[in-house]
């Protein structure tokens, strides 16, 4: 069962609004700005969480654009997948709108059209458009990474944007492959053909090329090397957000890809061996870090690998554990990264951190327990269902992802807890550690609080997702619903 | 043979794009290289649509001419020469405050002052 | 180092170049090449499936009204790319504006142009005008839209910045019309709900071929090719870094 | 009531049959230096004389303690052990016990000279633990494969074992190389010349001993007897079919001492790795061999 | 409201009463209280849970996974002994010596989290639960150790990486179980293991073994434990010797003889030498007894000594269990709880020492016999019961292991079980000589006895200790109720000991008649000869060498030289040596990787990675 529902459109419409005006508006009241875009963020999210609210409902929707049917015009497909990670990108940009300095027109407007970007991208169902609204998120994201407006910033923004540039020339070449042996564009009406036209090794390659595309935002393994570099030169506040929720939507992008067109083990072989390098250099480079900000910036890449092995296991438990891993990780990641802006330069010189601001301290050792996966935190029952999930389809190479996630975990905890350790360590020159003004801390607050809030509620959150990722993996019901419509 | 001409000329001028990017230090190159590895995306998407003895897809009061083209690469071309556009306008503004920044356009030079600044120490 | 041309590129030292490195990517690439074009040559060339090209050539014309069944695509079947593309566009430009305030004078300001140039350059703009609003406005009918001819229309105002650098360029106008532009393309697009979805085409589908057909189509071309023209030259003046002082 | 008899006779026997023994090994070594030997009562003037010592010189509580806790261990170890005629508690705790308790004595003699507070006598302690640990590594692997062959670590059992047939079935016969693996470690036991390193008068004046005067002497005496006595009977009773009547039960334990007395006064005195590199190479791999044997059948 | 949620509740209102009013000196004594009334109420819990198992409240289901906590024979058991530690623990630190410390508040809590998590572990209804409960003990103790600071850190950082791969083996083996079986539950397990293949059943074996061998510090995983253990603050370290590291035993017991079956376990043969995974265990358990006691015989620090001691004990409990008759499980059982007594009785007593005289180091103590009467008296009865000798408990749980093994006819683990025992006897002896016997330290003159607040607990623990020994059928009662549980054969005994047709042994007739002969003894000694004259401690005879007053020596640096020279070069350290390999490739690797995000230019690993991709999907590789 299906609805059409035009107004999907909105969560895109509305912050793109927002975004042609606020320069206008930026002009004259410079400090308006950052006000006016959180107006329109809480805009956008009040009418997506109303969406959510009916397609949990009544089912996902589809909406054909200009009135054009499936396989002629443009499709949106909205299910409770998709809108999860629109309401999460939706509260991210509102929790991590800049602040300060960096408030004036220029970010805000990058923000909204981040903002706009990434809800195109996770409910697009053509493929070309999805090119487009990644292209809008990525030019939104190289300019964000700029808007530290440090000399660092710049460099960074400029290797972020070469290399992003060539993964989308790289994706549009596959889409061109794609569109060669195929003749269309729309995800349900690829997902029909693709059986018998894409199952050959074109289709494999047309695969790796759109992941080449989409792994740079995604931080698999070859294509994230801009990881350190941007997040250490970007605001904490624009380095949460994309380590968050952004390279989550290209994640789940690829997820679509797989499950509708590629379902073939083929992809699945391809993001197994991205995931299990992903996990390798992400905790290997965080063990030999220096400072937190870099060891969580390859401690994101690794994490995100771990997301890549739990798509790699087909069928809906892979998914599920995918999704509780995505999750988990858009919820801590950020506060780390808020933790991180503060406590900049080698972990040595932050002994005895916790005299002078415990409750980051504090924070810091739930936020760690967690993402290690120890049992009444939400991070345990992710990798629970991901064991699960592996464990159900056994292969080669699960086995080795298996044994690279529980390896990665010990090196994590032990990266983590290194620095927990100096933390308490009685640093003899108490208050040499950087303090914390509440404002920088709430965001970091406000998340571990939505862990906690997580854990008490963990039996009925495990059953939603389980319930997404069943609807999420079936590729056919989703063609159903898009191409048979009877318009 | 106008296939393999224009199929070749294309992926001819992505190799040669990608080359400027990949080993070449100097940042000018590479985003020379960026935009002629675009344009020889576009090429190859534009040239997917090409069907022997097709018109172009521009009907005459309602008629088509003949057989027409495959009219959907043509319109992906479009928006992917904008988006082109775009990001080549972006890369060149950054450039001009990297250049301001570091004094130099020399890759490698560039990273190596970035990691400086980012204050990785290498522990 | 400092060359008088302003924007001369620094001296790379070029000469230790790293053969390793030249040897490794002329492998990769060649691979690439062999790849690519084996892959794209399994589909003959001029014998791709048109499945969906085909079914859109045969009603566009019907459903939309247009002649030029790229622009009925571009704004009619694939609007949304269209719409996602120009914000691009608007993006880029933000950043970059973003990215170059107050990059201050920085290098010497440009000199002069030649004298014939600085005075081709007055003569040229009215021209560059008219051919820049034609071809936005038979966007349906002719090949060429919003798109090219906003790319003449900023051609037409940057020229005289080219010209003398010194002239004014009046970027407060050139957001605002930006802004406008964008945002009647979206308020279309949301009118467009009230009779379906979203970017339904409005305004019927006119007489075939005359300049008002293909209903709500041409509009949204005005306003993007007003929304390029004012992009571009804002953004080439802000790279060029004559005005940015007062944006 | 009839346990009580064994209670109070087994280490009365036990401590007359040692004397007769400290007296036989004083005998046998001034007979090989050409030498006369002490009288017959010999060591029991020894004992008298030194418990009727005016000045009793004490190290504190503990040095006290170490001595009474040296006569009781001996004392229960004796109870433990079946003799002909006397089964004592030999059925309430079999030879793994006996082992253990004999030990008692060791440590609380190790814990008294510690208390002396006297570094010789520390060296000494620290040598006749090696040494322990030296000759016990061989003595363990015979006794282990003893009970493996007899299947029963209860004495009084192993004793009617090999007396079923005769000297066919005593240990010696049935488990050759166990019995001279065994031997040699019980020969380190007995603390004589070879292995007498703790001893050693010449490097730390008579180590253990040294602060040891007048009763507290006198105890070590007392304890030397059963020594001689305990290890004796123990051998006996593994290897050579223990006691049918009292005569040929002290003919054995006889013949056990003087054979290792003999051997004694021929060798100077082992370095204590000497004595730990010996013991682990040559009675523990007869012993061990001996143990193969065994495992095998 | 079973019995187990009393439990449950106690340990949670503790939590909260230490973590609000941890602060005063009362809450010392209050800890106390609650732990008595702890030992009392899972005491009181023995009739109820010798026949079935205690369900308790607490339980939840998570996705689709119902997860609950059950009291059976076997947790019972080490309910009861976490608890009585925990007593002696909380009890010895409310004195003066808790006082005494810097952060006392945390130390409680730290122990109130740690028996909360003990009791969550040993009470788990199924292996989710059991998993959970295994983490919480993990970090508990890890914040234990970690808490003093300075060298503790590294030694608990150490510990953690240990544990954490540890858990991972568990949670893989868990998750491959319920692959397999669909459900969490024991019974399932068990019942499935059986048809399972044999790769299957050794990779099962294989992680749980390795899992919760860490914690036990069993042979190849015990390098982390002797220091972490010996950097925790006093009364805290004595807990986690007597208790913590029986978790692993305790786990070990459950999966692998309850679960899979010591039948099961001896089938599965290893391919080359003809050992069975039972045997392999066992060897295991062998070498975990023999090295470790000879690496304690070279530790110069006391607590060191006795935490290698503890691995090694830790060897001959495994080793008894394994046995698989009803005597070695009995015996395995004993030996625990007996451990848990002495070893605690020996830590405290070395606490005491190092409150008074502020260093536990071998080499520059001596002679506090005359200073420390009942510490000295407290630390002979441990290590008595440590070495093994008759008037303590520890005898007759060794005793009992040795005659299984006898029994089962394995020769030459015995002897590795004997030279275990030997080198317990010498490494004992040093630390007692090296301690309270010898010559005083001129600086240690001033020292007073510890204060009774803290001699108290210690000569209690003594006294259980001797207790048991000379009864061990009390104790055995308490082992007979773990046997049940664990499935193992009923054992005969009476309350002096074991009558076995092959060697019988009654500790009440062996300790009387000792006590007697004793009494004989003393009285040959006290009424022959005349009175006794005492002599101050450094008046001694040398023979005219170097003694003097003046320049006191103590001899007790490099206790055993001959042995030294003998068995020196096995300490190679192999071990060591691979820990610091896997170590330095970690290093090695993680700097290769941080090498690649530190390259100025990258796209080329971008075009080289896709070019890769592409040829391996061209080549067919579907």
């Amino acid at each position: 069962m299906s609805q059409s529902l035009p107004a999907i459109i909105y969560p895109v419409a509305i912050p793109l609004m927002g975004a042609f005006l606020l320069p206008i508006g930026a002009r004259r009241m410079a400090e308006l700005a950052g006000l006016f875009g959180r107006i329109v963020v809480l805009l956008s999210f009040s009418t997506s969480l109303a969406l959510a609210v009916s397609i949990w409902t009544a089912g996902p929707a589809v909406s054909a654009m200009g009135g054009f049917a499936a396989p002629l015009g443009i499709v949106f497909y909205a299910d409770r997948l998709a809108m999860l990670f629109l309401l999460a990108l939706n509260v991210a940009v509102f929790l991590f709108w800049p602040r300060g300095q960096g408030a004036k027109g220029g970010p805000c407007t990058l923000m909204l059209a981040l903002l706009a970007g990434g809800s195109g991208l996770i409910l697009s169902g053509d493929l070309f458009n999805i090119f487009v609204f990644y292209e809008i998120t990525a030019v939104a994201s190289y300019g964000l990474a700029a808007s530290g407006r440090t000399h660092a910033g710049f460099a960074a923004a400029l290797r972020f944007l070469i290399l992003g540039s060539v993964g989308s020339s790289l994706m549009l070449i596959g889409i061109a492959l794609i569109y060669a042996r195929t003749g269309t564009l729309n995800l349900a009406d690829l997902s029909r053909i693709a059986p018998h036209a894409l199952t050959g090794p074109v289709g494999l390659a047309a695969f790796i090329l759109l992941l080449a595309g989409l792994g740079v935002k995604a931080e698999l393994v070859p294509l994230n090397t801009w990881v350190p570099e941007v997040y250490g030169a970007a605001p904490a506040r624009v380095s949460a957000l994309l380590a968050g929720v952004v390279s989550k939507l290209a994640m789940v992008v690829a997820l679509r890809f797989v499950v509708q067109v590629f379902p073939g083990d083929g992809a699945h072989t391809v993001l197994l061996v991205a995931g299990i390098l992903g996990v390798l250099a992400g905790e290997l480079a965080a063990w030999r870090a220096g400072s937190l900000m870099e060891t969580f910036s390859y401690s994101s890449i690794a994490q995100l690998g771990m997301v890549a092995l739990a798509f790699s296991i087909s069928g809906a438990a892979g998914i599920a554990a995918g999704i509780a891993l995505a999750l988990h990780h858009a919820v801590v990641k950020p506060a780390f990264f808020m933790l991180a802006a503060r406590w900049r330069g080698p972990v040595g010189g932050l002994a005895g951190a916790v005299k002078d601001s415990p409750l980051a301290v504090w924070l810091f050792v739930i936020l760690s327990l967690s993402i290690i996966g120890i049992p009444p935190f939400p991070g345990f029952w992710a990798k629970f269902l991901f064991l699960k999930a592996a464990f159900a389809a056994p292969s080669a190479g699960v086995w080795i992802a298996v044994f690279v996630m529980l390896a990665g975990t010990v090196v994590e905890a032990a990266y983590l807890f290194r620095a927990v350790l100096v933390f308490f360590a009685d640093g003899e020159r108490g208050g040499s550690t950087p303090r914390f003004a509440f404002a920088q801390l709430a965001p970091a607050l406000g998340l571990g609080a939505v862990l906690l809030a997580a854990m008490v509620f963990i039996a009925p959150l495990g059953a939603s997702i389980s319930g997404m990722a069943d609807e999420a993996s079936n590729a056919a019901a989703m063609a159903a619903r898009v191409l048979d419509r009877g318009e | 043979m106008t296939g393999t001409l224009l199929y070749g000329g294309a992926i001819g001028l992505v190799i040669i794009g990608l080359y400027a990017i990949v080993a070449r230090r100097h940042l000018m190159r590479n985003i020379f290289g960026l935009a002629v590895m675009e344009s020889g995306v576009n090429l190859l998407l534009a040239s997917v649509g090409y069907r022997p003895g097709g018109h172009a897809p521009i009907l005459v009061a309602g008629a088509a001419p003949g057989p027409l083209v495959d009219p959907i690469p043509q319109a992906l071309v479009l928006t992917a020469i904008v988006i082109g556009f775009g990001v080549l306008a972006l890369a060149l503004a950054l450039v001009v405050r990297v250049r301001q920044a570091y004094g130099t356009l020399d890759n490698r030079a560039v990273a190596r002052r970035l990691r400086a600044e980012n204050g990785e120490a290498r522990s | 180092m400092k060359s008088a041309g302003g924007y001369a590129p620094a001296r790379i030292r070029g000469h230790e170049r790293n053969h390793g490195k030249t040897v490794a990517s002329v492998l990769f690439l060649g691979g690439l090449g062999l790849m690519l074009f084996e892959l794209i040559s399994a589909v003959p060339f001029g014998s791709a499936p048109m499945q969906v090209g085909q079914a859109i050539a045969g009603e566009a014309f019907a459903r939309t009204g247009a002649d030029n069944i790229v622009t009925a695509i571009l704004l009619g079947y694939r609007g949304l790319d269209t719409l996602g593309e120009v914000t691009i566009l608007f993006t880029a430009a933000a950043a970059a504006g973003m990215v170059l305030a107050g990059a201050g004078r920085g290098e010497a300001q440009g000199q002069e142009a030649g004298f014939i140039f600085r005075t081709a350059a007055w003569m040229l703009f009215p021209f560059l005008l008219v051919l820049g609003a034609y071809i936005i406005i038979h966007g349906h009918l002719t090949p060429g839209g919003g798109f090219q001819g906003g790319a003449i229309l900023a051609a037409a105002f940057f020229t005289p910045l080219l010209a003398s650098p010194a002239s004014p360029f009046n970027h407060r106008v050139a957001i605002l019309v930006e802004g406008f532009a964008g945002l009647v393309f979206v308020v279309i697009g949301l009118a467009g709900l009230a009779k379906g979805a979203f970017l339904t085409q409005l305004l019927g589908t006119g007489t075939p071929g005359a300049l008002l057909s293909a209903g709500s189509l041409p509009v949204l071309y005005v306003a993007i090719g007003l929304k390029v023209g004012s992009e571009l030259a804002g953004l080439m003046a802000r790279v060029f870094g004559e005005g940015s002082a007062r944006s | 009531m009839r346990l009580l008899a064994d209670i109070v006779l087994m280490p009365l026997i036990a401590f007359i049959t040692g004397l007769f023994l400290v007296l036989m090994y004083r005998r046998v070594r001034a007979k090989i230096e050409r030498r006369v030997g002490p009288p017959f009562f010999q060591p029991v003037y020894d004992i008298v004389k030194l418990f009727a010592k005016k000045t009793q010189i004490s190290h504190g509580v503990m040095h006290d303690l170490s001595i009474v806790l040296l006569l009781g261990g001996y004392i229960t170890a004796e109870i433990f052990l079946p003799v002909p005629g006397f089964k004592g508690l030999a059925e309430e705790g079999d030879l793994l016990t006996l082992i253990y308790i004999m030990m008692v004595p060791m440590l609380g003699l190790a814990l008294g000279v510690g208390s002396c507070a006297n570094p010789n006598g520390s060296i000494g302690i620290s040598r006749a633990l090696t040494a322990m640990l030296a000759y016990d590594v061989p003595l363990a692997v015979a006794i282990i494969g003893a009970t493996m062959t007899y299947g029963t670590t209860n004495l009084v059992e192993i004793v009617r074992i090999q007396q079923e047939g005769g000297m066919a079935t005593w240990g010696i016969a049935t488990m050759p190389l166990l019995a001279i693996g065994g031997y040699l470690a019980v020969h380190g036991m007995f603390g004589k010349e070879p292995f007498e390193i703790y001893i050693a008068p010449a490097e730390i004046a008579t180590g253990p001993m040294v602060e040891m005067s007048g009763k507290y002497m006198g105890a070590l005496f007392i304890m030397q007897c059963f020594q001689l006595y305990t290890i004796g009977v123990l051998y006996v009773t593994l290897f050579l079919g223990g006691g049918e009547n009292w005569p040929l039960f002290l003919i054995k334990v006889a013949a056990v001492v003087f054979i290792s007395v003999a051997v004694t006064n021929v060798y100077g005195r082992y370095r204590t790795d000497k004595v730990v590199r010996w013991m682990w190479k040559w009675p523990t791999g007869i012993a061990l061999l001996g143990l193969a044997l065994v495992m095998a059948k | 409201m079973s019995e187990l949620d009393f439990l449950f509740a106690f340990a949670a209102v503790l939590i909260a009463g230490v973590m609000c009013c941890g602060r005063d000196g009362r809450a010392g004594w209050a800890a106390m209280a609650v732990y008595g009334a702890m030992l009392v109420a899972v005491m009181a819990a023995a009739g109820k849970v010798a026949g079935g198992s205690i369900p308790s409240a607490l339980g939840f289901s998570v996705l689709g996974h119902k997860i609950g906590w059950r009291m059976d024979g076997l947790g019972w058991f080490f309910s009861m002994l976490t608890a009585g530690a925990a007593f002696f623990a909380s009890w010895y630190a409310a004195g003066e010596w808790g006082r005494a410390q810097p952060g006392m508040k945390t130390q409680h809590l730290l122990l109130a989290l740690n028996v909360a998590a003990m009791l969550l572990l040993v009470n788990a209804g199924d292996l989710l639960s059991l998993f959970i409960g295994w983490e919480l003990v993990s970090w508990a103790a890890f914040a234990m150790m970690a808490q003093k600071g300075g060298p503790a850190q590294p030694a608990a950082m150490r510990y953690m990486i240990y544990a954490l791969a540890g858990a991972m083996a568990v949670l893989a083996g868990i998750m491959i179980v319920h692959a397999v079986t669909g459900s969490f539950a024991y019974k399932d397990f068990a019942a499935a293991f059986g048809a399972m293949s044999s790769g299957m059943k050794w990779l099962l074996a294989g992680l749980f073994a390795a899992g919760f061998g860490v914690k036990m510090a069993l042979m190849p995983f015990h390098l982390w434990q002797a220091a972490a253990y010996s950097e925790t603050p006093g009364a805290s370290s004595a807990f986690l010797n007597a208790v913590s590291a029986r978790m692993g035993l305790f786990a070990l017991i459950l999966v692998l003889v309850k679960v899979m079956g010591l039948s099961a376990l001896a089938g599965l043969h290893v391919p080359l030498i003809g050992l069975s995974a039972k045997g392999l265990l066992m060897w295991i358990a062998a070498f975990t007894m023999v090295i470790p006691t000879f690496i304690a015989l070279m530790q110069t620090d006391a607590r060191m000594l006795l935490t290698w001691h503890g691995i090694g004990q830790g060897g001959y409990m495994l080793l008894g269990v394994l046995v698989g008759t009803g005597l070695g499980t009995a015996g395995g059982l004993l030996h625990v709880f007996n451990y848990a007594t002495y070893q605690m009785a020996l830590f405290l007593a070395v606490t005491a020492v190092i409150h008074r005289t502020g260093t536990s180091d071998l080499d520059r103590l001596g002679g506090l016999i005359t200073r420390m009467p009942w510490t000295y008296v407290t630390l002979l009865m441990g290590i008595i019961g440590l070495a093994g000798l008759p008037p303590m408990n520890g005898f007759v749980s060794k005793w009992m292991i040795y005659r299984s093994l006898l029994d089962s006819g394995s020769a030459f683990l015995l002897i590795f079980a004997f030279v275990g025992t030997l080198g317990t006897i010498l490494s004992v002896y040093k630390l007692i000589h090296n301690i309270f016997l010898g010559r005083l330290r001129p600086q240690h003159e001033g020292v007073r006895e510890a204060p009774w607040s803290m001699v108290a607990p210690m000569l209690a623990l003594g006294g259980i200790g001797f207790v048991t020994g000379w009864f061990p059928g009390l104790a055995l009662n308490l082992t007979d109720i773990a046997q049940a549980a664990m499935g193992a054969p009923e054992l005969p005994h009476g309350l002096g000991g074991v009558a076995t047709a092959r060697g019988s042994l009654n500790m009440i007739w062996v300790v009387s008649i000792l006590l007697v002969a004793i009494g004989f003894g003393a009285i040959v000694f006290y009424f022959l000869g005349n009175r006794r004259y005492e002599v101050n401690q450094l008046n001694n005879y040398a023979g005219g060498h170097f003694l003097s007053p003046q320049v006191p020596y103590q001899f007790s640096h490099e206790f055993y030289p001959g042995l030294a020279r003998v068995i020196g070069p096995w300490y190679r350290g192999s071990i060591v040596r691979a820990e610091q390999g896997i170590g330095t490739l970690l290093d090695v690797s993680g700097d290769l990787w941080r090498g690649i995000y530190h390259l100025a230019w990258t796209p080329l690993y971008l075009l080289a990675a896709t070019v890769i991709a592409l040829g391996w999907a061209i080549m067919g590789g579907m």
